[in-house]
């Protein structure tokens, strides 16, 4: 079986385990043997060494890939902001002169970064390498008339030049909306798709103004799609909707009840048929009658049909 | 042996105040092969000339050095004088100690004498091995060719038939006209496009001296200046035009359909079709790519016969031809046939084609509402798609909120960094229009900023202002797909500072003027230059606009760059004046300081082929008669040398040899300026 | 004696050579060290006139041709680069100082350039030194 | 039948090879025997001292055939022996006329190459420091007097006025075949020139692309060493990127090194009316590269562009040896 | 405002010091604003407004300015950019500038603090809720690996964020 080398981040491991669950229960099934990352640290967020100095960032990406580096496998994650501080980390490490610096500082912990790992998220190992085919033959549930707004998120859209893989259109993705539709949901476009979500820098600085954004999104997907559910492939993306469909809520900022919102993988292991229990059980909103939807015995899909 | 005599000049004290001028002559009198020695107040005076004249009358001299100022102003001057003494014109060089010398080390008058006696010895270490050259002539053919029949073209056409030199139009369409036929208005007087231009096409096409070659390309230019040999390629048009009308009953019959290019693709038009109503000539082609081939009629073979009738079974288009043109029996060629003919000069005004609404990703180009400004101009025009009336493409409804996005593709380092130029001002105009048009339209125009110069064309601007159209500064960033077509245009007003959404109903793109990707194929028939990737580079910028490094080539129009209509019909009429001096002269000179093989010493490697930048060097067929064998040999073509002797450096054989700068010549010079 | 290098130069005509003449022009003041060869283009100068002249006992040797883009000969400056980018490597492998040959560009416009040129160069060869095989032959001499 | 013509064939720092191109004409120089009388072969073929020569009258030898360069002190002295003895002398093969391939000694002194001869190679085991010297007791007793080491190496014609000169490394027998009928029959050229049919390897190259109607010859974009791929051998190995001297050097070997797929490296010599091989080989290569990418990556490849321009001509250059 | 060269030409430095290269580069159109979630949602420093001021030479007076903190480095200013200024990377070489000077909120150094402990940015104790969905209570990752805690701590030590006494 393949083998990829799993990097958590912070948020997934930490406060969102059953996301962790969900990877470590498909993958396998699908093909791709997750490989732990033992060590593997802070990406490091936006917020701590890349606010400060360009060549620490480097240097604590880089630590983190020669992880991978050393056991000869690529890296994926999970997390979006990962996603983008790894790759462009990366990116800077073509330069010569930087490459030069951030090894050096890799010497007195006796690293050297090599270059030979690419960072890969999550959706493109399930949509480019492991590939819709395989997931719809190891679906135990199908979708079918569950309408589904997605969430890309903007840390696999741009700077598209330093991605390993890129969507055809950043400003129209479709990985994840392909990804959807082979559970049979149907996914329905919204005006705002490509728009940010308000978490990250934005949420911890002013509160006021991320939330202000989000609900544009948000009325965006309720008005224009009426969505049962909400999937995201950004762990940060899914915190935000998770997190502060509530607050509105609460604060009549919105006039409709949250609408329930699950990480892709979450979604895919359900529709595969793993135990919300361990892969769907942490959320601000009541996921349950949802999930229950979902593996209802009439979306079983019978063996051998 | 040469007879060197070298005369310095005083210029006033403008040399000899730093230079000690008896120093330099006293020096001068023992360089090898130097029989006289002068020194004059000013070399260039009539009597200064005289002096060397005399020499040269009495034999005294046959080789002539002056030091003085700067052979780039006044080589020509002594040149001439020497010629009119009787001595070959070439047998003259120049040393610089004035430019070069006494002005630039006014400071160290001993170092600038000794600097002189060196420069001085170097000229006569020339002198002593220059050779006579002579200038050649050669005959022109009294005739031009413009590539490329829009405004440019047409007006180029026009200027050079008028003063008489037969002209030959070429259009790769089958009907003249260009871009500007699509127009409906032109600013800043919104008078009608096709109402001005028509006549000219009429009048291009109709006038004794030009020979329109509509549907025809340029496949292959040999020759040069004064001698160009054109073959042009005729596309077959499958439809007789000898007999054709221009009825059009044959697109009427035809059922298959393809996207209307000259409407932008906003509607549809036949295989068989007529070009636009205008279309001079007007005459059908069949898009044989499109063609259905009705009733099983491939081109090229046999109707079947009605079994019943006994009459041949036909196509539509072939029963609909009254006139006869249209026998689908005639052998298909889709190489066309060639045409070859003979020109003295050559005009290229090719245009331009806007890129398509496809490359811009973040302006949603899979929403239908979204246009590029060319084809709002088909939306708005009379002989539209939509008969001049504003419908949106989506659902042919009348929009409400427009919104004009300028810059895309334009200055912007991912597509051209080029200024399309004309953008600004054709947004406002199609904005007055509409507004005029259409008072209750809501009107957004987003520049980074408007470029309005040009005679009247602040004024159409200001005036668009009064109009009650809303201008905004800032490139927008992007446009989102809302339910019902609609468009989220994601803006944002520099002036406030702030971000601006709003909803819209049609969105046009000013997309960047670029040169059609068959321009570049025809840059190389040519062995014309492109400014970066872009655009034909002219000779020079300022002074050079309309020729470029090809003699006898012309540029105008949109493919020198973006310009507007006034501007392409001036530069259109300058360069078919430029165009215009070779045919009139009816001879052109060629340098006498060109390079030239010594095909006996040739080895045929052909290093110097590709080198040559005008392509005057070829590989031809020599017979040695000494060896008796046939070989191959460079060939310099002499009216396309201009000289550079690049080719001379890098001939391995030492078989090529610059006239005016020979390796003996230099390494005399080395010699001198070493010792 | 203060040692006075003898620079050979080689210019186009278009563009290097007449920017000599507009320093003259504007009078700009550099040392008396270059005497220019005028070419038609810097695509004219053989690497050999190199070789040439710093066999025969010059101190340096300028070439000077068109910016890129701006050739008279469209492309003339192209083939100088890739000939003196080798020649450079060659005078080194030769033993020379690679800095003895310097290859500029210099438009007809860049009278000061021109001078800046010609002033910089010469202290360079200044610190430089004479040329060795004008040593050696003076040894030789003696 | 007039009288035979005397030639004589003396090796200086060479390999001999030269000489043996003449015995390579085999039958046909057993007919040539017929017109030529060979009164001096040495040390090649006979064993002779410095005397036999010496003692010779001035003008004895019709035509002599020097082959090999000038390294050592005994070269000069015989070569100006040899000048007086020969009414015709001959530069015979590349190093005689340019150096040859050991001309590339003068880009290192003495020092650098007698401690890369002697002392510093992996199969040398030399403690004691041992070099060559003009003079040593051998046994204690035996005074030995040894060449003197020159501190470059010369071309014949720096040191004795050379009447003709025969390119190759060596020369190609057929040509020398060319030569000595051209010396029989008393067809030589004007004094002071090359023996050649003065046209480069490319006019004899049956990979010559001008000959192609469809290619003729086109930039270089790239340049490749022999160890990086096995070149097609219908199509010009310059317009490969293989770097050939072809266009730059004599073509009387009729290519031999072409027909094998080796590009030619300039063993012929320069075409007359070329003084610096090199220089001509750098500026014409140059000119056919097509970009600064791939002038960058000859440099690369190239370590030393002395020694890759001027394999066989480094002395003949206009510098002939490191500063 | 007063043109002064010189603080022009020292914010320049700064800037392109900090990894700002392309700000010279940029004339202004606006695009990245136009895109900007952070200028959206009401940040007024962001993207053209603060590079227009850097170009002024305004760097110590906005040093307070904490727009440059609500950017999400998402990048789509970079992505829309016609001139190649990758504005997302001036305005972090803006926030590197700030946070050198120590101008930044104090809820930062949590982070901070966090990352140099545990090598995570963002920690909260996971044994329980790792438990709950069947994972072993510890994570492979640094954050219970004292080896890696170090490995980053020697990171950070020998960087110009150790100079500044944060952790």
């Amino acid at each position: 079986m393949e083998q990829i080398g799993l990097y958590l981040g912070c948020n997934i491991p930490l406060k969102s385990p059953d996301i962790e669950q969900s990877f470590r229960k498909i993958f396998p099934v699908l093909g791709v043997q997750p490989v732990d990352l033992e060590g593997a640290g802070c990406c490091p967020a936006w917020g701590t060494a890349p606010s400060f100095d360009l060549n620490t960032w480097c240097a604590i990406s880089s630590r983190n890939i020669t992880i991978a580096e050393e056991k000869n496998v690529d890296i994926m994650t999970g997390c979006n902001s990962c996603f983008g501080v790894l790759s462009e980390a990366k990116h800077f490490l073509e330069t010569p002169a930087t490459r030069a610096a951030v090894n050096g500082s890799l010497a007195k912990i006796n690293r050297e970064y090599k270059g030979t790992s690419d960072i890969y998220h999550v959706a493109h190992v399930l949509h480019n390498q492991i590939g819709l085919t395989k997931i719809r033959e190891n679906l135990k549930y199908k979708l079918d008339g569950l309408k589904i707004a997605v969430q890309t998120g903007c840390h696999t859209l741009w700077p598209s030049d330093v991605y390993k893989v890129k969507e055809d259109n950043p400003y129209y993705p479709t990985i994840l909306k392909e990804l959807c539709e082979v559970t049979g949901a149907t996914v329905c476009h919204y005006s705002r798709l490509e728009g940010c979500c308000g978490m990250g820098g934005m949420r911890s600085t002013d509160a006021e103004k991320s939330l202000k954004l989000f609900k544009e999104k948000l009325l965006s997907i309720k008005e224009e799609t009426d969505a049962d559910l909400i999937v995201t492939t950004c762990s940060s993306c899914f915190m935000q909707f998770d997190m502060s469909q509530p607050i509105l809520k609460e604060r009549g900022d919105i006039d409709f009840e949250p609408i329930p919102t699950f990480y892709y993988t979450q979604l895919l292991a359900l529709a595969m048929g793993f135990e919300p229990q361990q892969v769907a059980c942490i959320s601000q909103i009541d996921r349950n009658p949802i999930i229950a939807e979902i593996q209802s015995d009439a979306r079983r899909i019978k063996e051998g049909v | 042996m040469a007879k060197v005599g070298v005369y310095v000049c005083h210029c006033g004290s403008n040399i000899a105040g730093v230079i000690d001028v008896s120093a330099v002559r006293d020096f001068a009198e023992l360089l090898p092969d130097v029989v006289i020695a002068r020194k004059d107040l000013f070399m260039c005076s009539d009597s200064g000339q005289e002096m060397v004249k005399q020499d040269v009358r009495d034999g005294l001299v046959d080789r002539v050095v002056v030091a003085a100022c700067t052979p780039r102003t006044h080589e020509p001057i002594f040149r001439a004088a020497i010629e009119k003494a009787g001595l070959n014109k070439y047998l003259f060089e120049m040393a610089n100690i004035r430019d070069q010398a006494s002005w630039v080390h006014g400071n160290d008058h001993d170092g600038a004498t000794e600097k002189a006696k060196l420069v001085v010895a170097s000229a006569v270490g020339k002198a002593r091995h220059l050779q006579p050259l002579h200038d050649k002539f050669v005959d022109v053919t009294n005739a031009a060719l413009v590539i490329g029949a829009g405004i440019g073209g047409i007006s180029a056409a026009l200027e050079l038939a008028n003063m008489g030199h037969k002209t030959y139009l070429v259009e790769k369409e089958p009907s003249i006209g260009g871009i500007m036929a699509q127009l409906d208005k032109t600013f800043p007087t919104n008078d009608c496009s096709a109402c001005i231009l028509t006549p000219m096409m009429v009048q291009a096409f109709n006038h004794p001296n030009i020979e329109t070659l509509a549907y025809s390309e340029v496949a292959d230019v040999d020759g040069y200046i004064g001698n160009f040999n054109v073959k042009v390629r005729q596309k077959q048009t499958y439809i007789d035009w000898k007999k054709c009308t221009g009825c059009g009953d044959c697109a009427d019959k035809c059922p298959s359909k393809t996207p209307d290019l000259f409407n932008g693709g906003l509607s549809d038009r036949r295989a068989a079709y007529i070009m636009f109503p205008q279309a001079v000539p007007k005459k059908a082609v069949v898009d044989i790519e499109h063609c259905i081939n009705c009733a099983g009629r491939t081109i090229g073979t046999q109707p079947k016969i009605n079994e019943k009738t006994g009459k041949a079974i036909l196509a539509p288009c072939e029963r609909a031809c009254r006139a006869g043109a249209i026998d689908r029996s005639l052998p298909l060629d889709p190489g066309g046939t060639i045409k070859e003919i003979e020109v003295g000069s050559i005009v290229v005004a090719t245009g331009y084609q806007v890129m398509d609404k496809g490359w811009f990703k973040e302006m949603a180009p899979a929403s239908p509402n979204v246009i590029t400004a060319l084809q709002l101009e088909r939306l708005i025009s009379a002989t539209g798609p939509t008969g001049g009336k504003l419908l949106r493409p989506s659902d042919n409804e009348k929009p409400h909120t427009l919104t004009f996005v300028s810059c895309v593709g334009s200055r912007d380092v991912n597509f051209h960094t080029h200024c399309s130029r004309f953008c600004c001002m054709y947004m406002i105009k199609q904005a007055r229009l509409l507004k005029e048009k259409y008072p209750y339209l809501v009107i957004n125009m987003h520049f980074i900023d408007v470029r309005s110069a040009g005679k009247a064309y602040d004024e159409y601007y200001t005036g668009a202002r009064e109009m009650g159209i809303n201008f905004f500064r800032g490139k927008v960033g992007g446009l989102e797909m809302l339910p019902g077509d609609q468009l989220r245009v994601l803006a944002y007003d520099i002036e406030a500072g702030q971000s601006i959404e709003y909803s819209s109903d049609l969105v046009i793109l000013a997309t960047a003027v670029e040169l059609p990707p068959d321009a570049i194929a025809l840059a190389q028939k040519l062995g014309l230059q492109f400014c970066g990737n872009d655009f034909f580079r002219e000779l020079h910028p300022k002074l050079g606009p309309v020729e470029t490094a090809v003699a006898g080539l012309f540029i105008a129009g949109c493919c020198q760059g973006p310009k507007d209509i006034p501007d392409t019909v001036s530069q259109a009429k300058g360069a078919a004046a430029a165009a215009a001096v070779p045919l009139a002269q009816g001879r052109v000179k060629i340098e006498a300081t060109i390079s030239e093989v010594d095909s006996q010493k040739c080895s045929g490697c052909g290093i110097c082929e590709p080198l040559c930048p005008y392509h005057a060097i070829s590989m031809r067929d020599y017979t040695d008669r000494a060896r008796g064998v046939i070989e191959r040999h460079a060939i310099i073509e002499m009216s396309s040398c201009k000289g550079c002797g690049v080719c001379t450096s890098a001939c391995p054989s030492a078989a090529i040899k610059l006239h005016g700068y020979e390796d003996e010549q230099i390494y005399a010079q080395i010699a001198a300026l070493t010792a | 004696m203060s040692f006075n290098p003898n620079i050979v130069g080689f210019a186009c005509q278009w563009c290097t050579y007449a920017g000599a003449d507009l320093a003259g022009n504007l009078r700009c003041k550099y040392p008396p060290t270059v005497k220019l060869i005028k070419v038609p283009c810097s695509g004219r100068v053989k690497p050999e006139y190199v070789l040439q002249a710093l066999a025969q006992g010059a101190d340096g040797v300028l070439v000077g041709g068109c910016h890129f883009g701006d050739c008279h000969y469209k492309d003339g400056n192209y083939k100088t680069k890739n000939r003196m980018d080798l020649l450079t490597k060659l005078i080194a492998d030769m033993g020379f100082d690679p800095r003895r040959l310097r290859l500029e560009w210099i438009s007809g416009a860049e009278g000061q350039k021109f001078a800046k040129v010609i002033t910089e160069f010469t202290e360079e060869l200044i610190a430089l030194g004479p040329n060795p095989l004008k040593k050696e032959e003076e040894l030789i001499n003696e | 039948m007039s009288e035979k013509i005397k030639v004589g064939f003396l090796l200086l720092g060479g390999c001999a090879g030269c000489e043996m191109a003449v015995v390579d004409l085999s039958e046909k120089l057993v007919d040539a025997l017929a017109h030529l009388e060979v009164v001096f072969w040495a040390p090649t073929v006979a064993d002779v001292k410095y005397h036999d020569l010496e003692a010779m009258d001035d003008g004895h030898i019709d035509v002599a055939f020097i082959d090999g360069m000038i390294r050592l002190d005994e070269h000069i002295h015989m070569a100006k022996v040899m000048r007086k003895k020969a009414k015709t002398l001959i530069a015979f093969g590349v190093c005689a006329a340019l150096g040859g391939t050991a001309g590339m000694g003068s880009l290192h002194t003495k020092e650098e190459l007698f401690s890369k001869a002697f002392k510093n190679t992996p199969t040398t085991d030399n403690p004691d420091n041992v070099y060559p010297s003009p003079h040593c007791l051998v046994d204690g007793k035996y005074d030995l007097t040894l060449p003197a080491y020159e501190d470059k190496v010369r071309t014949l014609n720096q040191i004795v006025d050379v009447d003709y000169y025969i390119g190759g490394c060596p020369p190609h027998h057929s040509h020398v075949e060319v030569a000595i009928g051209a010396l029989v029959t008393n067809q030589l050229p004007p004094k002071g020139s090359w023996i050649t049919n003065g046209k480069a390897v490319c006019d004899v190259c049956k990979r010559n692309p001008t000959r192609n109607e469809k290619g003729g010859r086109v930039m270089v974009d790239k340049v490749l060493r022999m160890v990086d791929g096995i070149p097609d051998d219908n199509v010009c190995l310059l317009q490969q990127g293989y770097l050939c001297f072809g266009p730059i050097t004599q073509g009387d070997c009729g290519g031999s090194c072409l027909n094998v797929n080796i590009p030619c490296r300039g063993c012929g010599g320069p075409i007359p009316g070329n003084e610096d091989y090199g220089a001509q080989a750098l500026t014409s290569i140059a000119s056919i590269l097509g970009s600064e990418d791939a002038t960058a990556s000859l440099m690369a490849k190239y370590p030393n562009l002395a020694k890759f321009f001027y394999r066989y001509a480094l002395p003949s250059g206009t510098l002939p040896r490191k500063m | 405002m007063i043109i002064d060269q010189n603080k022009i030409d020292e914010t320049i430095k700064i800037i392109k010091a900090n990894g700002g290269h392309g700000i010279q580069k940029c004339v202004q159109c606006g695009a990245c604003s136009a895109v900007c979630p952070g200028v959206k949602a009401g940040f007024p420093l962001l993207c053209r407004a603060l590079i227009k001021d850097l170009l002024n030479g305004l760097l110590e007076e906005n040093i307070e300015n904490s727009s440059s903190w609500g950017c999400q480095a998402c990048n789509r200013c970079t992505e829309v950019c016609p001139q190649g200024v990758r504005p997302q990377e001036v305005v972090f070489a803006f926030r590197r500038y700030q946070a050198n000077e120590l101008a930044f909120s104090t809820s930062s150094v949590t982070s901070q603090m966090n990352l140099y402990e545990t090598g995570h940015a963002v920690f909260t104790d996971p044994k329980e809720a790792r438990r709950k969905v069947g994972l072993p209570e510890e994570t492979p990752t640094s954050a219970f690996n004292e080896a890696a805690q170090q490995e980053i701590r020697t990171l950070m030590d020998n960087s110009p964020m150790g100079e500044l006494g944060l952790f």
